[in-house]
């Protein structure tokens, strides 16, 4: 699948603003602007922030961009609390200025033509999905998402993808909403009936993985958006190693923000993740 | 040896080894002109290539990083093909840090290095915080060093800096610095992260601005005792300040590392102001 | 000699020298049992009275402080007469830190401290950040510092610890820590600040989260080399995880300095937790 | 002079928190709760607050303590941002949870007799002369309040302390409001007038300093609150050394934060300060 090309390329280091801030579930959504970024966004690259006190950067999903706004251009993200760092950007109020840099890494690939589409999120991770979805939609692709977390408060609204999307499949572990039960136990079923071309997935590696390997048995495409501790995100360190497959065929480590976070999902080393 | 005979120290803001991607990814985050006069020194570069460690390899602690990276990198001969002659393009002035587990590998790398195009000067590691578990010729003591300099310098062209880059121990820094100038190294970068130990004991190195008043002591002792040997600081440059101390405290410049990892852009930044000084400021000769 | 005979190594937690005041300043913050069987290294005392260095003398960097205090102390005379007593009443635990210009007043402070009512041992500090600032015995090798260990075990009753408190400097460590446990260590401090400057140069000593990666580092070469030396950890501990660091990296305990400066209950939150473990832990006899 | 006893004493280490902050001039007035403090609070002594992410700790005057309020014991403290733990402070909202260590250090020394006082305070460090004056009063003391500042907008408000002092008298050096110039211009003439036996002084060293040398001059007492920086507050690091010629006429440094901060000001050896 050839890469999508535009301008203006590449990534910039902005000072961003939080411009709006609101709890949704277990999540933070925070609106940063952040001139220069959503122009260059591509769905499946990140932005990296920097977090007051520490040294490593946070990588960070963009949900949403917005070329113009009030306050300018603005991208929105989920931060679910993890650790100090999560905490502290969970915890700034509107009008604190942060660092960002994207938009960073490899996008998500676009087919070229108008084929059909199975896209697979869990947890915050489904973020970039949506604005993926819409850009899917523009280009006549028929799109079936799958938003999946352990409860109802990790789960994604995904009621705006109900424009781009044809159908919307929700799971949550507990059942509490949609239906009961994980990506793994769901994903082959979820690929036939969709009819999928191309799977696209976004969350932890036994989600990435699961899909992969349904869209390998159903000889479709996969493209997965990894998650590997990225110190700098801007592929300046060497710190986050991704062990794929080369198109050689030979064994290799990039970086999974340079040359990831998006990578084919045929290609990643799973057990050596 | 005079250090004007073995070429002229680079300066003021260098991008420090292993914190600069492959130079590429700095592009973004420089200034109009780009890289061109930027003064970089790769990631250490060896014989055959590397993948690297496996992760975690950079964790973060209070005030800096602790990593084991390991030396990923394509090895000399795939350096040479794609790296290097794109950097020479773009008009860095590079430094190829070079690395090896013998003397012999780093007088293949250096005799190698003197024939390709476009190499400005070498920085030799000998002062990695975990040498036996990188896999590289171990300086216990400073003519350990001193001897891998000597070997370098004999098959690299005197018109041109080799810098060696030490531990910042002060116990031994004055003496590895005296060494390694006797030995031929046109200045010595004081120092490369601190042996340090990731939390479950695994050995790495620390850098950032943890280390800075560590270096910064370093730099201080060398300066004192041997007034004539060049030396560049690195540890912790972050911003104008702690840049200033290094320039203060005698070193002819700065490298920075763990700061770029946090703010891309801290080189163009730097540079653009202590840049401008350093062209005015006749340089010293020792 | 084994180190069975040595006397017992203390644990799992103790104030680091220098960072408990005159150990009264700590009583506010301990629990219901006060000072009450508290390991409590003293400040490093010497022969006569010091005022200490010019301010500043503790400065912030990121992760730590940067010191130069100049070992304040009045003096093994006036410490006896206040100081020790007042300790002893409480039933603190008193490890009494001794610092010299020569080995005679090493030898001279442990024969004295020996008839001193209620010493529970000593902790020889031979690895001071700045000793040539201090006014110290410069342990440069480390047969020096086993040399003063030497002389302090000499005069002091085998059935008591005298504890070696090395610099945390990864190139010398192990052969320090087997050099003064052979000399009569019972066990090895491992380490005190890190030689470091302030930003205008001054020679100072760089403590707190920062420098943990550092020591730890220590700790771990030491026990894989030596795995029958007793170690305590000293060097930024100051929560449970770091603690824990240190003792599964192989230290029979650890020392806290900086920590306490942050946060004065640090000693007696961390001993809640690790006391009762390390009691039902039989003690490895090496 | 003998020092007042109370219970109960020492000081005690607790997590406090933000309960309410106002700008006033230039400064930040934050309330914190700090259970245990305010009973053992004396004017003069001070706290130490932990700042996010900073080893050292930050020291601050007591303005006010309250016993009890809606939010439990709470004492006041006025913030002038001068470097980042000053800044974090400043900026932090209601409800932030900071330890905070008190009450700190030993306290002015309170005359036995009802003496007439003047109490000469400069900038923030002010703060500690209102509840000396109330104390005072209630001793029934004669007060004579100076308040002075390098401007309008860092004069701490004298219009409470006007139940507790005779006089107040405000200096600014810009003349913005009261009298123009500053404590050394009019120490002198505002001690004659006042015809104190004790003076008090908190403020930076040169206005300490010219108090203390005015009391000498008119054979009155002096008690001064020297700000060292202290890195600790508590003692335990002796990193604030304060240079004084002790009651045995010979000199020593003595610890800042406990053996001060307030100390008799012809005890303090300023040219080496
Ligand atoms: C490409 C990418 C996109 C991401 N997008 C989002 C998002 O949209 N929303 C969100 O909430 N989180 C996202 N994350 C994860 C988020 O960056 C981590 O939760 C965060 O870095 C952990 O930081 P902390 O400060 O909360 O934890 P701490 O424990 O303080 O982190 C300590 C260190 O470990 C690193 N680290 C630890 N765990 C992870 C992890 N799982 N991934 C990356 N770094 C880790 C941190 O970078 C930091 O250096 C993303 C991660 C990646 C790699
Ligand atoms: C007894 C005492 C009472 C104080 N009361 C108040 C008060 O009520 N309101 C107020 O705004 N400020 C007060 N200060 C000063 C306040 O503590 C300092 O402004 C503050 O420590 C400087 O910290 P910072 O983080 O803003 O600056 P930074 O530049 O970040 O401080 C860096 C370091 O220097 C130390 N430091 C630098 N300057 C000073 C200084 N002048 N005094 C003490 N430490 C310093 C800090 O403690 C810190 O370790 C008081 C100081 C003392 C000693
Ligand atoms: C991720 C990372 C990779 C590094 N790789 C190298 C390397 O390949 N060769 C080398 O000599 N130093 C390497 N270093 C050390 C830095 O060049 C620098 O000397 C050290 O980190 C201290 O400076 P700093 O605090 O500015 O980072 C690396 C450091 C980091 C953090
Ligand atoms: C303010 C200060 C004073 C110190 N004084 C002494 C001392 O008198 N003797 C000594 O051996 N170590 C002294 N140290 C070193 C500490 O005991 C400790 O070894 C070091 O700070 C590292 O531990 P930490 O990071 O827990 O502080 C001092 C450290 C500090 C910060
Ligand atoms: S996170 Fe630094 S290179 Fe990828
Ligand atoms: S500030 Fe630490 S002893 Fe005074």
């Amino acid at each position: 699948m050839p890469e999508e090309r535009g301008t203006p390329a590449g990534p910039v280091h902005v000072e961003g603003e939080v411009v709006a801030t609101k709890r949704v579930g277990a999540y933070r959504h925070l609106t940063l602007a952040a001139p220069g970024i959503p122009e260059r966004f591509r769905a499946g690259s990140f932005v990296a922030v920097t977090v007051a006190g520490h040294v490593a950067r946070r990588a960070l999903w963009v949900h949403r961009v917005r070329g113009s706004s009030a306050f300018g251009p603005t991208l929105d993200v989920v931060v679910q609390v993890q650790g100090s760092g999560t905490a502290w950007l969970a915890a700034q109020p509107v009008g604190t200025r942060i660092a960002i840099t994207g938009p960073l890494g490899r996008a998500f690939a676009l087919p070229k033509e108008a084929v059909s589409c199975l896209l697979v999120g869990e947890g915050y991770a489904a973020a970039p999905l949506f604005p993926l979805a819409e850009r899917l939609r523009e280009r006549g692709c028929a799109v079936s998402l799958v938003v999946s977390a352990p409860d109802e408060a990790h789960l994604l609204s995904a009621l705006e993808a109900r424009r781009s999307a044809r159908s919307v499949t929700v799971l949550t572990a507990d059942g509490s909403v949609g239906q009961r039960g994980g990506v793994p136990d769901h994903v082959d079923e979820l690929l036939r009936r969709s009819d999928a071309d191309v799977v696209y997935a976004a969350g932890p590696a036994v989600v990435l993985r699961s899909a992969a390997a349904a869209a390998e048995r159903a000889g479709a495409w996969s493209q997965v958006a990894v998650e590997v501790p990225t110190p700098c995100g801007t592929g300046l360190c060497h710190g986050c190693p991704l062990p794929v497959v080369g198109e050689d065929g030979v064994d290799r480590v990039v970086r999974a923000c340079t040359e990831g976070p998006v990578v084919r999902g045929d290609r990643v080393r799973w057990d050596h993740l | 040896m005079s250090a004007a005979r073995l070429g002229s120290v680079p300066g003021p803001v260098m991008v420090a080894a292993g914190c600069g991607g492959t130079g590429r990814e700095l592009l973004p985050y420089a200034d109009q002109s780009g890289l061109d006069g930027l003064d970089l020194v790769t990631r250490s570069i060896t014989l055959d290539a590397r993948s690297g460690g496996p992760g975690p390899r950079v964790v973060e602690v209070p005030g800096g990083l602790v990593n084991a990276v390991g030396l990923p990198n394509p090895g000399l001969e795939h350096f040479l093909a794609t790296e290097l002659p794109w950097l020479v393009r773009a008009g860095a002035r590079v430094f190829v840090s070079v690395a090896g587990a013998t003397m012999g590998e780093y007088a293949d790398l250096a005799r190698r290095l003197s024939r390709a195009p476009g190499v400005a000067g070498l920085e030799v590691n000998v002062g990695a915080p975990d040498e036996a578990g990188a896999g590289l010729f171990e300086v216990r003591e400073p003519y350990h060093a001193a001897s891998v300099i000597a070997a370098v310098r004999r098959e690299f062209p005197t018109d041109r800096p080799v810098l060696a880059k030490l531990r910042p121990d002060v116990s031994r820094i004055v003496e590895g610095a005296r060494a390694c100038h006797e030995a031929g190294a046109t200045a010595v970068v004081v120092g490369n992260a601190v042996p340090a130990a990731f939390a479950d004991g695994r050995p790495a190195g620390l850098s950032g601005p943890a280390i800075s008043p560590i270096a910064l002591r370093c730099v201080a002792e060398v300066h004192r005792a041997l007034p004539d040997v060049p030396t560049i600081g690195c540890g912790g440059v972050h911003d104008l300040a702690s840049a200033r101390a290094f320039l203060d405290a005698g070193a002819r410049g700065v490298q920075v590392g763990t700061a770029l990892l946090n703010d891309p852009t801290t080189v163009a930044r730097l540079r653009a102001v202590l840049l401008p000084d350093h062209l005015t400021t006749p340089e010293e000769t020792p």
